[in-house]
Order: C-alpha cells, then structure tokens, then sequence
C-alpha cells in the first residue's frame, strides 16, 4: 500500500466534513461559518504537514501515487492523437503509447511509458515496464518523427526497464541502446517530460531530449531506491537511505543542471488535481517547443551534442577528489 | 612477449595482487601458478575458464607496441557529496590504492597488427568498472580524438552497471557516450566493442551494443538486467547458461565468441578489412 | 455521394458484378442487397465483415473529388508466351472483361481531406491481385511522378502473390518498385500503405512492409506463405486468427487495424501531420 | 530420392571398371588399351545421354543434387573467412552463413544461404530455408558491407523462404522487404552468384546485384515448380510442366536479361567436379568484382537502379497483349 494514499485518508475525511457543513448551511439558518473556517484551517495545517516539504523518499511515494496522471492521461488530453503500434518483428508492448498527434495545433510524435491505473491495466501494461519490443517501437517512432517531420513528445513514468528472462533473451540492452541512438539522432525538437518515476536506463531511452522537464514530485535517478539498496548494501529495504543519497528529486536535477524546468504541482501531489497538472506539463511542452522551432535541424543536433557533452563533472571544471 | 616501458611503469601498484602466488580457478577448481596463470593470458590451462583481466594487462596483449594514453588525467569529483559507510572519496582512494589504476577505464592509441586504432579498456578491479564520469569522459575523448584522425576504435567492456555514488551523473553517461559514438560512427568510422565478463547494465545499453562488429568473450556474463534482480523478479532459479556469451550468440546478439588468445587476431583481421576497404572507397573516388 | 464522372467513365463493364441483386456475407451467412452493400462501403451491416472493394469504388471513397490516371496506357506482354489450360493472353483478356480494369493496380493522383496525393489501388478482381510487370510498372511510374512532385503516396494493397504467367519478370517487379520505393523515401518522401484482404507473398515482401505506415483493414489476411501451404508443411490446421490484421497489430507488425468507413479520415490525417511537419521544416531553415 | 543421383549409378559403376581396368593395364603387359577405349567411349555417350541436354525439371534436380556444392563450399574456399552471426534481436539463423572475409586479397562481405549436406545439417539449417531472423541477419551484414567499405557476395541457394508458424508470427514479409531495400541502398558493388535453387522473393531477399552470375544447372525462378503447379493447377504433382513453363534455367534467363552471365559446369553437373566448379565460380565473381570497383558509390546506385528499372516488357518496349 502507497504510504501516501494512507495519509491522505484523514484529508479526504475532513474534506468530506466540510463539504457536509456547507450544505447544511446553505439548507438551515443557523450560521456555521466558523466551524466551516476552523474545519478548513485545520484541513490546511495538516495539508502542509503532510505534504509541505516532502523528503525525497516521500516523493518517491508521491511520483508511484495510483492516482497520479499516467502518460496516457498527457497523451489523451490532446487535441488528438492517433496511435501507432508495433517493433515491426514480434510484438506491440502496451508498456509504451506512441504516435502522431496534434498540441495546440501542432503536429507531434508523442511517446509515453504507461504504468497502468488499475490492476488489470497494470498487467497489460507491465507496470510501465518497457521490455525490447517497446524500446524498439520508441525507436521507430522516434525515426519515424524525422521522416514526418515533427517534434517529439515524451511522457517518461516507469521504474525501469523490464527485468524478467524473455527480455534479456531478446535483447534489452541492445533495444535501449539503439533507442538511445534513435533520439541522440533525431533531426526534430525532442522535449521529455518526467511526469512520475524516471527509473535507471529504461528511462533515460526516452530522456534524451533538447529540454527536460519534469514534475515538482517526480522522481528520475540512476536505480530505483531499492535497487540501489541492494547494490550497495545487499538490502532492499534500505530504499529511504538510498532515496535521500541519489539525489533523486527535480529540484536537485535542476541545481546540478541535469533538468531544464520544474514544473509544480499543488500541495499533496498531482494527483489531488490531475487536470490541472495535465494542463500544466501541456502548457510547458508547448512553450518548450516553441521555443525550439527556430532551430534547423544541424542547429538543433549541435545543440543536443554540446548539452550532454558537458553532462559530468571532472577536470578543471569541478574540484578532483582525492589524488 | 617483453614488457614495454609504458606498462611496467603503470603496473606498479598492481603487484600487491601478485603477492598470492596460487589462484584457484572459480570453474574447475584447479589451483593455478600466478606467474603460469599470467603468461597464459588469465586463462585456465585445465578448463579454458577466462579470469578477469587488468585493463593494463589486456593492452599489452593487445597492441604491437607502444600505447600513448589518453584522458588519464580526468579524474572523479564528488558532485553528490556522497558518504554512506565511507565516502565516496575514500571509496575511491581505496581503489586506486588496490587496482593501480586511476578510474575504471584506460584509452589511448596504438596498434593492433599494424594498423592504428583507438583503444579503450574497461578494468572491473576498480569499482567493479562501474560507469561513471570519468569512464564517460574518457570514452567520449577518445572518440573525439580517434574522430579526428579518422581512426576505427575498440572498447573492451567490463562493467557492474552504473556507479551509483554518481547518481544522476552516471546515467547521462550513457547520454554522453552515445552522443560521442552516434558522431564518431556517423563519420563513417568504425567501432568494435569486446563484451568482457561482467558486461551489464549501462554500459551494455550504449557503446557495447553500439557498435559494428560484437565480440564476446567466452563464458563471460552479458546482460542489461543482473542475474539477481532477475531470479527475484521471476522467484526461480536461472540456468547457468543465460547471459552467458554463448547464450548470446545463439540469441542472435553479438557476432562471435572468441577466445582470448585469438582476440588480438580477430581484431587485426577487422581493421585490415576496414583498411581495405576505405582504401577501395579512395580508389573509386578518384 | 455524387459519383464522380471519371468513376463512371471507367466503370461500365464493373456492372455485370452488379447483376446478382444480392450477396451473401462469408462471415455471418446475412443476404445482402447488393446496392445497400455498396452504399455501405462494401461492409456487412450485420457483422461488419469487409468484402474485397474494386479499385474505382476504392479510389471514389479515398479522394475528394478527381482522380488523374496515370500508367493506364501499360499493358502486359506475354514474355514468356506462357500456354497451359488457356493462354496467358486469353487470361488477360477475360479478366479484363470480367473485371471492367485494364490490370490488377489502378494509380493516379487526387486530393485526400484536402491534401494532394499519389495513390495507387490493387484490385484482387484482376488476376488475384498478382505482381506482374504492369503493376510493378505503375507502381513504379507512380512513385516517380509523386516523386518530381515531392508528393506523398498511399498504397492500397490486395494480391496474391506473384503472377506465376509472368516468371521471372514477376519476380523481378519487387526489385524494381523497392528500388522506386528506395529512391521515393530516401527524398524524404513519405508513403502509406493499407493492406486490404488479402496482401501476401511478393506484394506482402516488399511495398506493403516498406512504408513509414502500415494500416490494415479489419480481418484482412496478410503474410508471405499462403495459408495452405504452410499448413501443408506443418501437416496441421491453423487456428482461424493466424495472419490476420488484428493478429499481425499483436505481433507488432503493423501500425494500426481501421474501419474502412475510418480510412479516408486517417489517411487525410497522416497527410495533414506530414503537411505541418513539412511546413515546420521550412521555416526552421528559413 | 533425387532420380539425378539414381541414375549416377551407371555412370559410378562404369568410373569403377575403367579405373581397374587401367589399373590392370598398369601392372600387366596385357594391352587393353581398346577394351579401356571402349568403356570410356560408352561412359560418354551415357554421360551425354543423361546429362546432355537436360530439361528444365532435370535441371532442378541437378539444382538440388546432394553432392553439388553448397554456399560453404564457395565460402570456405576463400582466401579468408570470419564468420558472423545473429540479427541483433532474437536468433542467428544458420540457414544463412555470412561474413567477412578475402578473396584472392579483396575484402568482402559474403552472404550465402546453406542448405546443408547431410540430414543433421539440413535440419539445424533448415534446408536453407530462410526465417525472418536470417533476412534481418543478412540485412545487418549488407548494411555493415557498406560501413566497411567492402563489396558484398552473395550465394544463392534456396528452395524459398521458411514457410513455418514462427516465420509468419516473425514477420517474414518486413524482413525480405528489408532485406530488399538494404541491398537496393548498399554503397558497395553486390555480385549475387545463384549456385543452386534459386526460389522466389526468399532468394532475391540476397539477390538485387550489380551483376547476377548464375551457374549452369542453377534454377531462378519466381516460385519453385511445385509451388507454381499447386498455385495454378492445385496440383504440386504437375511440377514438371511448371518446370518448362517458369523459364528459370540459367539460359532462359541470360537471353531475358535478367542474369549477367552463366558459368558453365562440367557434364553431368556441379557435383562431378566440385572443386573446380567453386574455383570457376569465385573468379568469376572477382572478375565481376574488378569491373565494378572503378565506380563510385553514386555511380553504382545509379546504374544498379537503371538496371531493375527495365525489368518487364511492357508499353512500347514489347508488344501489348490482347486489347
Ligand atoms: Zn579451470
Ligand atoms: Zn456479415
């Protein structure tokens, strides 16, 4: 159980008071103006309590919320979007949405990891879990953007890439590597969104982008907590340790220059208002895509090569550790 | 084969590792001479089993003569500031101490049966040849430079995965390595990987299946996911051959398998045809 | 909609098919006026089952208004001077009377949604659909003119296979049209097949599976080896879903299984899609 | 059983007692030069008899004799041979055997198809029938020929592409449509040498060439006689009026066009000679090679799409059929 969901158990409570109370007042005379404003300020005190400064394990939870928008919440709150499938060889993987689509007017190739929003969903969709087959359709579709001509779009949310045999037995790390090659080559403007988990390389395969942006209480680091727990001291539940070393959170990404843009949510996590927070990521990749149009497409591939060329810190341009 | 100069003077604080003079061979148990185990190129004379082998060792075995290095000089910073039961630092000084070597990976230039090509080598004795900043700094300079002389490169890979005391850093490595391969290659160059055992995680998804032509050692473990994350996913037990380099090859996922004492061969056989190659392209252009 | 008069013009010996006043649906045995089928796009209004559509009612769906034929002048030869029950010829001659078209692929251009087009229709009516030298010819001068034209171009596929009266000269049309093909996309051309039932063998194995998107009609058969004979050679029946459209959108071979009463939007879609990311490069490098 | 390999028989017992008789001669003072005449004047008229002036369907089996040499035969009898495998994804097809290697000291990337010579063979390499994974296997090695630099060979030798589940499920048709456009696109001079069956799109899969050189009793056809007879007559037993009706003997072909050149092979076909048949076969394709490296990458293109753009007889440059 989502430790977070738990919490907000009281909320919704008190929530459910207060909307009892106003329509009590609006039916009677009598005045509960002041039970309404006590109820309410105590709603806001625990609101901040629980959500004001999360540490970055709680928004390890926050970012794997089941009510946080998935990619496909961005990707269906379009204009439109018409869907693509298939690697061309063996399978569609439902753990990725990709295709052709219209943002405020533009045309776009919008590709996103789905998690899924309910069990049934989380199976088809393999927890968001990419296996070869899906980075193989990410990378289709990212060379089919250049043939079209337009930028890509996406939506990454997942806690890695899939682990289990038939993807190793099929290649996975040749799909990743190749999806990677696919967006370091792309002729188009490519803008990432972090919209909940950006776990380890099975993210960073649709994280090569000319801007990144990502969600105030997304996640995007080298392992899962727990996977970096049991790497380094062989114990998974160590995750919250490992949660506040890796440096996990957008707003640490954007100090070390790794993001572009922190895009906020309201207090309690996007999934206290998912429309708006759509909007919001919607309103920001437009801008960032505005934003890149002016480029030619040797303008833009230069641009991205000098971006993660200078992804690092050694040398003269950070303090050597040790001798 | 004599040493060169250039090794024996890079090797020094490797000796501490020769101080056992027997080494158990992990797949049939033979108790092996050190100096024989050596000369024999870290291969087991009873079985074949193929031990890890220092990157300094490996170039030795690999180029004709000199080697002139390159990058040496870039060494980690710290940029999380990271400290569980030791620091990151002390890690690293612990490591330098034990390997000899100043981070996970060598490169620079030489030959390989006479013709020129750029060389990196990944060595897993430090930090488990982790991908971190410096391993990718130093594979993209050794692009970039091999780029501008129009050379054919040849990364050997040993790899853990990601160096997770680099935390977000280390994965744009992957980001910045392919940048650099995605440029060199683009030019028309030529990379050749050799898949060393452990090859998994961040490395084997970019610059090792990146390339032309895959080669793998025998026996060694290649993968993107570890065999332990694995079995736990699947709560099963897995067979010994998965993710071996044999498996792969049957898989349909690197070129060959080739035994150590060939691979310098191999790799001079690619670079002739690569040779002649753009030396035919040349001619046809006139 | 109005019938437009090219159609009409094109059409007369298509009428003799309208003779049987009724049809019966293969799927769900539901008889079927004949005039209310066609008002319908060719699809059962019981179950949805899409019957094989004739290229000039195809064509009269697709654009919006004219349709300019071009390849109508080539017509076959008999290189072989093939004879076995009836004389290749003869085949030709009946089919054409038959089928009211001149051979198995009718091209052209045309505006689809309002965005101009190339576009070619095979009609299984004509010999099965089978590659011969005209339709690889056509296919072929289509791809050119869209070429010069810096147009898109959409395929309706529905074949056979090969025309086996044609030998060798078949054989070679999926030389020449993926060597049009080659040279249409590597202009930055884009080219958008719907595989209709049923697309198999030669056609399958080139054109069908050589474009940026692949859509299928629903229940379309689509695959190399005919069904028969792979069930010969594995000696076994194979269940009813096997190569068809909605089993190949699992497999991941195709982009997407649509509705033909949908295929006319989707298509002016893409074309629009393709249209702003033109028009977007453009002014980048204004 | 192949009826080319019954009636050998006659001629192998015939080769016995003249190679005693010699041996007799050898050793006695008997003259039996006349007896010896005699027998080697009758093995020539058999030889003659049965090999003469084969048919088409006798040309398909000498096409499938088991002692005809297969694609390993001409590989390994290069200067050099470095084996690679595998199509990046899921399996190395041994129905095809491609890699590097020297010719008579030219680097070239050689691709054949290999039908096995003995039933265990046959079965790890399907009897040359090729799966999805050996066209992606044969499309990557294409593409790498052009990386290197290195012209590409191809030996052709295919009864046509595997018919089986898992070669439909696979995608068969993309990977011979790819394979087709690889070789269509590939910067280097291809000569495609057909030295056994040459059946259907799943031989041209390796057979768009600058130059198709086609061995005597070879066969190239648009589907194997069996197939055509149970396409057209649904009768596979008709083979052998389908045989005369394909036109897909070497000579046939020559005369339409659609080969460059037929290397003659000894009486009675490749398998009487082997050794010599692969020699003749390797310098002419270096012959091929010397004539097309004097052309650029461009000029190459160009010439390789003039090429196919003639193929067929239609308007003005043949006669119109009926109306
Ligand atoms: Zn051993
Ligand atoms: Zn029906």
């Amino acid at each position: 159980m989502n430790p977070f969901a738990e919490r907000e158990k009281a909320l919704l409570e008190l929530e459910r008071r207060i909307g009892e109370l106003r329509a009590a007042t609006a039916d009677q005379p009598t005045d509960m103006s002041s039970e309404i404003a006590a109820l309410e300020s105590r709603y806001q005190e625990i609101l901040r309590d629980v959500y004001g400064r999360p540490t970055a394990w709680q928004r390890v939870h926050i970012a794997r919320h089941p009510d946080r928008p998935t990619a496909l919440e961005y990707i269906t709150a379009l204009d439109r979007f018409d869907e693509l499938h298939g690697d061309r060889y063996y399978r569609d993987d439902q753990a990725v949405v990709g295709g052709l689509g219209l943002l405020r007017g533009r045309a776009i190739m919008a590709i996103g990891q789905q998690r899924g929003r309910d069990t049934k969903e989380n199976l088809r969709r393999n927890f968001g879990m990419v296996a070869p087959e899906g980075y193989r359709k990410v990378r289709r579709l990212a060379l089919l953007a250049s043939r079209f001509g337009v930028p890509i779009v996406t939506f990454i949310d997942t806690k890695g890439a899939d682990p289990g045999i038939s993807s190793e037995e099929h290649a996975q790390s040749e799909a990743i590597a190749q999806s990677l090659v696919a967006f370091t080559n792309a002729r188009v403007p490519i803008v990432a969104a972090v919209v909940g988990e950006g776990g380890s390389g099975g993210a960073l395969a649709l994280g090569i982008a000319d801007r990144v942006i990502m969600l105030e209480n997304s996640t995007y680091s080298v392992a899962s907590p727990e996977g970096c727990a049991a790497i380094l001291w062989a114990d998974a539940s160590k995750a919250e340790e490992a949660a506040e070393h890796l440096k996990l959170t957008a707003q640490d990404l954007m100090r070390y220059g790794i993001i572009d843009e922190v895009v906020p949510e309201p207090l309690g996590g996007a999934n206290r208002d998912p429309n708006a927070v759509v909007a919001r990521v919607l309103e920001r990749v437009d801008a960032a895509l505005t934003a890149l149009e002016r480029l030619t497409p040797s303008e833009l591939l230069t641009a991205r090569y000098e971006k993660y060329r200078r992804m690092g810190a050694w040398g003269e341009r950070a303090p050597a550790v040790g001798g | 084969m004599p040493m060169p100069e250039w090794l024996n003077r890079r090797r020094g604080k490797n000796d501490d590792r020769d101080a056992a003079q027997w080494s158990k061979c992990p797949n049939c148990g033979e108790m092996l001479y050190r100096r024989d185990l050596a000369a024999n190129l870290y291969v087991c004379s009873r079985c074949g089993y193929h031990f890890r082998m220092g990157a300094y060792d490996r170039i030795s075995t690999i180029v004709d003569g000199d080697f002139t290095e390159i990058g040496a000089e870039v060494r980690s910073s710290d940029p999380l500031l990271w400290s569980d039961r030791k620091s990151y630092p002390a890690k690293l000084a612990g490591d330098r101490e034990r390997s000899g070597l100043s981070e996970g990976i060598v490169c620079g230039f030489g030959e390989i049966g006479g013709y020129e090509a750029a060389l990196g080598v990944m060595d897993f004795h430090f930090r488990g040849g982790t991908m971190g900043t410096v391993v990718g700094e130093r594979v993209t300079l050794l692009l970039e430079e091999a780029r501008r002389r129009r050379l054919p490169c040849v990364l050997f890979t040993a790899s853990g995965g990601a160096r997770m005391e680099e935390g977000m850093f280390a994965l744009m490595q992957l980001a910045k390595t392919t940048a650099a391969v995605t440029r060199f290659m683009g030019d028309g160059n030529l990379l050749f990987t050799v898949l060393t055992d452990p090859t998994t995680g961040g490395v084997s998804a970019s610059f090792a299946f990146q390339a032309d032509v895959v080669i793998a050692e025998p026996g060694a473990m290649i993968g993107f996911a570890g065999r332990r994350v694995i079995e736990q996913t699947i709560r099963q037990r897995l067979p010994d051959r998965f993710q071996t380099a044999e498996f792969l090859l049957e898989k349909g996922h690197i070129d060959m398998v080739v035994e150590r004492r060939h691979i310098k061969d191999i790799l001079a056989r690619l670079l002739e045809y690569a040779a002649k190659g753009a030396q035919r392209l040349q001619e046809a252009s006139r």
